[in-house]
């Protein structure tokens, strides 16, 4: 049962913060079963979705990822009690700011993925991969980070520290 | 009376009038949890205003004189499907029929005449020629009812077709069946039966 | 320059069939830093982990990745393996390429493409990180129980009985909390006396258990293993040491009509007294509100007639502290009050009920001391207004429960299941009596309970109507109630003798208090909060801390008796050993740059973060900071995010290692 | 007819009251199908009504000592009781299996009937006798002209196998006794979802509306699994289906609601069904006597309502 494999112009890179008690495990549940999904995923595996700092969103979206899922445990279910609940309420503040400075909001992506949700994961990381294969390449950040480049702004000692204390 | 407001109390509650009907059927109508089972794969349950498992509450309630007043148990087809698939075997089917005897022992204070008195003219029926004469019967259901027309249509084709007779047989043992009436009023007369 | 080994595994077939797994081992070959890598067919085998161990001695690897399946499946192996090599096992990291990469995927060119970006990402992690050692914390082998309830006491002595040391604290005068007061109980009707006060003596007796009674928790300090307890002793004006329980004093006190608390106010007591004949210990208190030595100077009869002289006015309360390393929390329940409630009070009472005020309208608890043996009727059911005996009772339940209105959602768990005790026990009482019991659903899950409700419907007769009961007023010397049956469809009135009502089963009175003490979590009910519903049930989030009956919610006795056992348990397997461990995956504060805002603390949900107050040599503060206490912590990494300053950080998932990690990608 | 040593297997029979009238064509044909299969069948002299539904409706005490002065007549006669029509088989049966439980209620029947009551006759209904006591594959063996190409729906109705405990006859609500012997004659039983609701024979008198009703859904259920035909096993039913089936038909038609005005009967308007095709009711027994080449004129197949000859016709099979 082998699909025709179909040829894309582009092949996004998505990247995925995970937690280790429900998603990564779902995720591994994909594996135990044999499910198939676009192999464009990369996987960040953190104790608890409450350690995600939305600084790595950031900071993945301009080392060339082109789609970013947070995925951990269902609101309740949390190994920590109630460190999703913190992520749930940091990343809703940090959607706007995403939106503010420019990134289309539909590259990002949270979920709630269990240990036993092997064929929620797939269906996920397809669609992500999907939707944003459709988007194209994430080009703000890049073209931010060429611009710098080209204008050589960084060049001064004051500008490369302070650029270096945001990132 | 369907609605109307209940007093429970020890007086309220007829209590021996359960006791009969449990007696008659062989059944305990406290086994009912009420979950309707019954009333579900009843035929019948559309031509009710009690369904089964409403007759069986108010019992439990002891509201005989409710049951007895509507005509539920008197739309009982006795089809038996009530009993089979009760999950605690309240034999409702044979509840129905106590109900109906004692309803009849009453002299129906039913809203239902046609079905006792169908029922009345069949068991005298047997009564007098010990066997069932269709058509002596339905004439006579017709003419007690006042439904002078009613199947009025069937008659010539079952007759047509030899499915009906117009005269009965003379049975052997018609002093027999008498005597099994009468023995039986008499055991009811000095209380040895219900 | 780090000296990193990578190791690929083919997992037999299930990674090399769509991996290359050469090539991957040659590609992490050249990321810079590795100075070793390979491929090899099970590295989870013994010939695997002893290449691996060989190659990290050969080579002086400063750190590993095996590059194989989950590492929830095999990570504790190579980590052992990494250790045995004298290496930090927290230096050895596996990469996922078998259930994230080769069993998912089906393009070799992909999957193999895939499998080194992981490599390449998780050697940069492994570059980055720590040696970690594990955490020990001794741990104190004794235990505190809260409660002397049967969740208590059942704790308290299998604890004991493990041969450790017990501290019990109970609030009131003596242990047996509500069980001491039940008549008989379900499923088996047996005599709740009968089986409590034995037990109650073995606390008392009992050489490992210390019992404090009127007692309350002052203070709780430090964490699991290392817990300090302060524990304040309620003057009893009766020094315990002196008194022989001979009771003397409550024939002679004067003040003979107040009512009995245990009697549900149904009975009186003097104001010496304990609280019920069986109780433990078995030595007065004097109800300082109700003596009139305390109220107006006068009286002193009780300390003329104390032959050993124990009666003490002058007691004053005491202070004590007690190191303990686990703590049990038991303190049970209370009933629902169906009294006018104060305007601000979540919870309603019941108006349409007449507020409490009409005297032969119980609640359950009364029932069963009316029911009881030893209660004030001597166990014949009479009703409090005349001493008649009732012969119309009217049963209620669900009152306060499953009424959100009222201000409670949850089901009370155990008052269908008396309730239909009820009815038993009046018709064994009262023959010609009749009992209506008003009901919604009857919940009765449990070994043996439906059996115990059919046979109160169908031997004992009482009559259950499905329906609630709308209003209840006294007319003469009856109760009406008016009520429906939803099963008819009609309006039910019965003119009653006697209502009782299964009132709702509530956290009890100052619950949060003693959990804000203890720094546990409960729910919006005041219940405590287990740390996971089904899997740690007895456990509290806070390490150390652990629940056991009707605190945690309504719970009848085998319940609160397994859950009190499952705690006893958790404290043994605590105790098992002088040291306990933990992961040290656990956040660390930087004091230079924490500015003290403690949102830390906010978000942590284990409670570990503590204040800390940094001062000078001569002692002026100069900063509060966080602190977090690695003995409790649970390394969920929260804190970290949260803080503005970056000044906390969890070992193993450090800032530093997860940059690494997202600039390789 | 009388059993000789030349049959197979000899019964006493009790055809009760609806075999000698309404059903006489039940009667015919079970006369000629235990001739062409050899088996002996003798009526009960002077046997009178078992008090059917009515009676145990109102007098239960009367319905059982009914019953048990039958029994004890059948004694007269050899062989286990063959029983035709599912109402008498369900009383005598309910009988046997009270009285057997309760002493009182046995005490009383038999103070009613002045004599013991007699128990131990197996009581046995025309199906169990070709299935079981003839026995399926001797039933197969003896068919000369299989029912080939004939869709047919088997009815129960309540009695037959209700409540368990009573009849004893098969599974009570999934039973195969009917479908079993339908196969053995070759025919093609059809599954439907009706089989074993109630027809209302109880209302045919007082109630006709009701008959209506509940006979309705089972010809449409019937028809709807494609049958070309019902089997059924009970004069009872057999009135319902087949006597009815022309008023059943316009039921809930504004036609049939006139009818119902004019002739007193509560026939019940609003049911969302036209009219359809008629549906012929067999006797389980016309058919296996069919299949056994019984002459057609014995099978009293003139004598029902709704004509199944040109049915029969269509399948080839007169
Ligand atoms: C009317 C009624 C009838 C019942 N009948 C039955 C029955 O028949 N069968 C059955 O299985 N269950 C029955 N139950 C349930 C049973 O009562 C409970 O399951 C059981 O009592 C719970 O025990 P516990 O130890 O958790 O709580 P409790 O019995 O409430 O004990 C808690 C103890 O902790 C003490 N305490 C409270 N707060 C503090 C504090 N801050 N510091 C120190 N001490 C404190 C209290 O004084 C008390 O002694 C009934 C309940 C009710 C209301
Ligand atoms: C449909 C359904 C849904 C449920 N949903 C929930 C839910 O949502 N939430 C919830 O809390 N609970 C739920 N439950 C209840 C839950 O399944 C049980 O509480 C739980 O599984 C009980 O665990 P157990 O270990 O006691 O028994 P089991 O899970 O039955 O385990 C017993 C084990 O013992 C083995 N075994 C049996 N006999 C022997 C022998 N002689 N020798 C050796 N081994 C043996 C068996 O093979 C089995 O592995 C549900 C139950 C059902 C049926
Ligand atoms: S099926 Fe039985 S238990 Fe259920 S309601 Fe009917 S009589 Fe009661
Ligand atoms: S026996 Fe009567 S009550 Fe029971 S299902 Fe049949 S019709 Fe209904
Ligand atoms: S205080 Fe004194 S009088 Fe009272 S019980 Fe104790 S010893 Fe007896
Ligand atoms: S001093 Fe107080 S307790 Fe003692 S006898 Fe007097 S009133 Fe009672
Ligand atoms: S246990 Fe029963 S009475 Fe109590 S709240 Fe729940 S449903 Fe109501
Ligand atoms: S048996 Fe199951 S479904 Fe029925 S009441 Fe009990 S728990 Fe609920
Ligand atoms: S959040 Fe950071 S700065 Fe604030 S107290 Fe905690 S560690 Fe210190
Ligand atoms: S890592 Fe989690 S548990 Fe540990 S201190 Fe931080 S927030 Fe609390």
């Amino acid at each position: 049962m082998h699909a025709e494999k179909l040829q894309h112009d582009f092949e996004p890179k998505i990247v995925a913060f995970v937690c280790t008690w429900c998603t990564y495990a779902g995720a591994d549940l994909a594996g135990t079963s044999r499910m198939q999904y676009p192999a464009n995923v990369r996987v960040l595996k953190f104790p608890c979705t409450g350690r995600i700092d939305p600084v790595f969103i950031l900071r993945a979206f301009q080392k060339g990822a082109d789609g970013v899922l947070v995925s951990g445990c269902h609101p309740g279910d949390c190994h920590y009690m109630a460190g999703n609940f913190h992520a749930r309420r940091r990343f809703a503040a940090f959607r706007a700011l995403l939106g503010f400075v420019g990134v289309d909001l539909e590259r990002l992506q949270f979920s709630w993925v269990s240990a036993a949700e092997g064929g929620k994961w797939v269906e996920v990381v397809t669609e992500l991969t999907e939707k944003v294969r459709a988007m194209g390449p994430m080009k703000e950040f890049k073209a931010l980070e060429d611009e710098e480049q080209w204008s050589g702004a960084l060049n001064t000692p004051e500008l490369r520290e302070a650029f270096e204390s945001i990132t | 009376m369907k609605n109307k407001l209940m007093h429970l109390s020890n007086e309220t509650m007829n209590v021996g009038f359960v006791k009969k009907v449990e007696a008659l059927s062989g059944t305990s109508v406290r086994r009912c949890f009420q979950c309707g089972k019954c009333s579900a794969g009843c035929p019948m349950t559309a031509f009710m205003e009690h369904p089964p498992n409403r007759v069986v509450r108010l019992l439990q309630l002891g509201q005989g004189a409710r049951v007895l007043a509507g005509r539920s148990i008197w739309y009982c087809a006795s089809c038996e499907t009530c009993t089979t698939r009760c999950p605690n075997k309240v034999n409702l089917a044979a509840i129905m029929d106590a109900l109906r005897k004692l309803s009849w022992d009453a002299d129906g204070p039913s809203k239902e005449s046609y079905v006792q008195l169908a029922n009345r003219l069949f068991i005298e029926n047997i009564r007098t020629y010990g066997r069932q004469y269709e058509l002596r019967l339905g004439a006579a259901f017709n003419m007690k009812s006042g439904q002078f027309l009613k199947d009025l249509m069937l008659g010539p084709k079952l007759l047509s077709r030899g499915k009906m007779k117009l005269f009965h047989q003379k049975n052997k043992n018609l002093p027999e069946i008498e005597a099994i009436f009468n023995r039986i009023e008499e055991m009811r007369k000095k209380g040895e039966a219900l | 320059m780090s000296r990193i080994g990578v190791f690929v595994c083919h997992c037999g077939e299930n990674i090399s069939r769509t991996v290359d797994v050469e090539r991957v081992a040659k590609e992490a070959g050249d990321i810079p830093g590795v100075a070793f890598s390979c491929d090899y067919k099970y590295m989870c085998s013994d010939p695997g982990q002893n290449l691996l161990k060989k190659a990290v001695a050969d080579n002086n690897l400063d750190g590993v990745l095996v590059a194989a399946c989950s590492p929830r499946m095999h990570e504790k192996t190579f980590r052992k393996a990494a250790s045995a090599a004298g290496l930090n096992p927290y230096l050895c990291e596996m990469g996922n390429i078998r259930e994230h990469c080769s069993w998912v995927h089906e393009d070799r060119e992909e999957a193999t493409a895939k499998a080194s970006d992981i490599v390449k990402l998780m050697v940069e992690r492994v570059k980055k990180g720590k040696s970690l050692a594990p955490i020990t914390v001794p741990v104190t082998k004794k235990a505190l129980v809260i409660g002397g309830g049967i969740a208590g006491i059942q704790a308290a002595l299998d604890i004991a009985d493990a041969g450790h040391q017990v501290v019990m604290v109970e609030r009131e005068p003596s242990i047996g909390g509500h069980m001491a007061q039940l008549s008989e109980t379900f499923p088996t009707l047996d005599c709740s006396q009968c089986i409590m006060t034995p037990k109650m003596v073995d606390v008392a007796n009992h050489p490992n258990i210390t019992l404090y009674t009127f007692a309350e928790i002052e203070k709780v300090e430090g964490y699991i293993g290392n817990f300090q307890v302060t524990v304040r002793k309620k003057a009893r004006s009766v020094d315990e040491s002196k008194c022989t329980g001979c009771g003397v004093c409550m024939t002679k006190c004067p003040k003979k009509k107040i009512p009995n608390e245990f009697d549900q106010g149904h009975g009186m007591r003097t104001a010496i007294y304990v609280p019920f004949p069986q109780a433990v210990p078995n030595t007065p208190v004097i109800d300082r509100q109700n003596c009139t030595m305390f109220q107006s100077g006068k009286c002193g009869v009780c300390q003329k007639v104390c032959g050993p002289g124990a009666v003490d006015f002058e007691q004053q309360d005491t202070l004590i502290v007690e190191p303990v390393g686990a703590i049990v929390v038991a303190t049970g329940f209370k009933l629902y009050s169906i009294e006018r409630q104060p305007e601000d009070s979540p919870i309603q009472g019941y108006g349409e009920f007449g507020y409490g005020t009409i005297p032969d309208i119980i609640d359950g608890m009364t029932f069963e001391r009316l029911a009881s043996a030893s209660g004030p009727t001597g166990g014949k059911i009479l009703r409090p207004s005349d001493g008649k005996e009732p012969k119309q009772v009217v049963f209620i339940q669900c009152v306060g429960s499953r009424a959100r209105e009222k201000g409670i959602s949850y089901c009370s768990k155990v008052c269908c299941m008396y309730t239909a005790k009820h009815t038993m026990l009046y018709h064994h009482k009262v023959h010609d009596g009749q009992a209506y019991v008003f009901y919604m659903d009857a919940r009765t899950p449990g070994k043996g309970y439906d059996e115990f409700w059919r046979r109160a419907v169908e031997e004992e007769e009482a009559v259950y109507i499905r329906g609630m009961v709308s209003r209840m007023y006294q007319r003469g010397d009856k109760i009406v109630v008016m009520g429906s049956d939803t099963l008819v469809g009609v309006q039910v009135e019965i003119e009653a003798d006697l209502v009782v009502m299964a009132t709702a089963v509530q956290a009890q009175d100052g619950a949060d208090l003693l959990a804000q003490k203890l720094g546990i979590s409960y729910d919006k009910y005041n219940f405590y909060s287990e740390a996971h519903a089904k899997l740690k049930p007895v456990e509290c989030a806070t390490a150390g801390i652990y629940l056991a009956g009707a605190c945690q919610g309504p719970k009848d006795i085998p319940d609160t008796v397994s859950q009190a056992s499952a705690a006893a348990a958790k404290v043994m397997t605590l105790f098992a050993k002088d040291q306990l461990e933990r992961d040290p995956v656990v956040a660390k504060v930087n004091e230079k740059y924490c500015v003290g805002c403690l949102a830390c603390k906010k978000v942590c949900p284990y409670g570990a973060v503590e204040e800390r107050e940094i001062r000078d040599r001569q002692g002026n503060l100069v900063k509060v900071v966080a602190s977090v206490n690695p003995g409790v912590c649970g390394g969920c990494g929260t804190c970290q995010a949260t803080c503005p300053s970056k000044s906390v950080e969890l070992d193993g998932y450090t800032d530093e290692q997860i940059m690494a990690m997202i600039e390789a990608l | 007819m009388t059993p000789g040593k030349k049959n197979f297997l000899n019964y006493s029979y009790y055809p009760g009251c609806s075999l000698h009238a309404s059903g006489r064509e039940y009667d015919i044909s079970t006369q000629a199908l235990f001739k062409a299969l050899n088996l002996g069948l003798k009526e009960v002299p002077d046997w009178f009504c078992c008090g059917a539904t009515p009676a145990h409706n109102v007098d239960e005490l009367l319905s059982l000592s009914l019953c048990a002065k039958n029994l004890s007549l059948a004694d007269q006669v050899e062989g286990d009781l063959a029983v035709a029509c599912a109402a008498c088989f369900s009383r005598l049966k309910t009988t046997q299996h009270h009285l057997k439980e309760d002493d009182t209620k046995r005490q009383q029947v038999e103070t009613a009937i002045a004599g013991p009551a007699s128990l131990g006759k197996p009581v046995k209904h025309i199906l169990e006798i070709l299935a079981r006591d003839f026995g399926l594959a001797r039933l197969e063996e003896s068919v000369k002209k299989p029912l080939l190409g004939l869709k047919v729906a088997a009815y129960y109705g309540c009695l037959l196998t209700r409540p368990p405990e009573v009849p004893e006859l098969d599974d009570c609500e999934d039973p195969s006794i009917m479908e079993d012997i339908l196969r053995a004659l070759g025919a093609e039983p059809v599954k439907w979802s009706h089989r074993m609701e109630c027809c209302g024979a109880n209302f045919t008198l007082s109630r006709p509306g009701v008959v209506l009703k509940l006979s309705n859904a089972i010809l449409k259920s019937a028809q709807e699994a494609g049958a070309d035909c019902i089997m059924v096993a009970c004069p009872l039913c057999h009135g319902n289906l087949d006597i009815r089936q022309e008023s059943i038909n316009k039921y809930g038609t504004p036609e049939g609601s006139l009818m119902g005005n004019i002739f007193g009967s509560d026939y019940i308007p609003g049911s969302e069904d036209g009219p359809r095709r008629e549906m012929p009711i067999f006797y389980v027994t016309q058919l296996a006597a069919l299949a056994m080449g019984v002459p057609t004129d014995k099978l009293g197949l003139e004598s029902v309502i709704v004509d199944p000859r040109p049915l029969l016709n269509e399948k080839d099979l007169l």
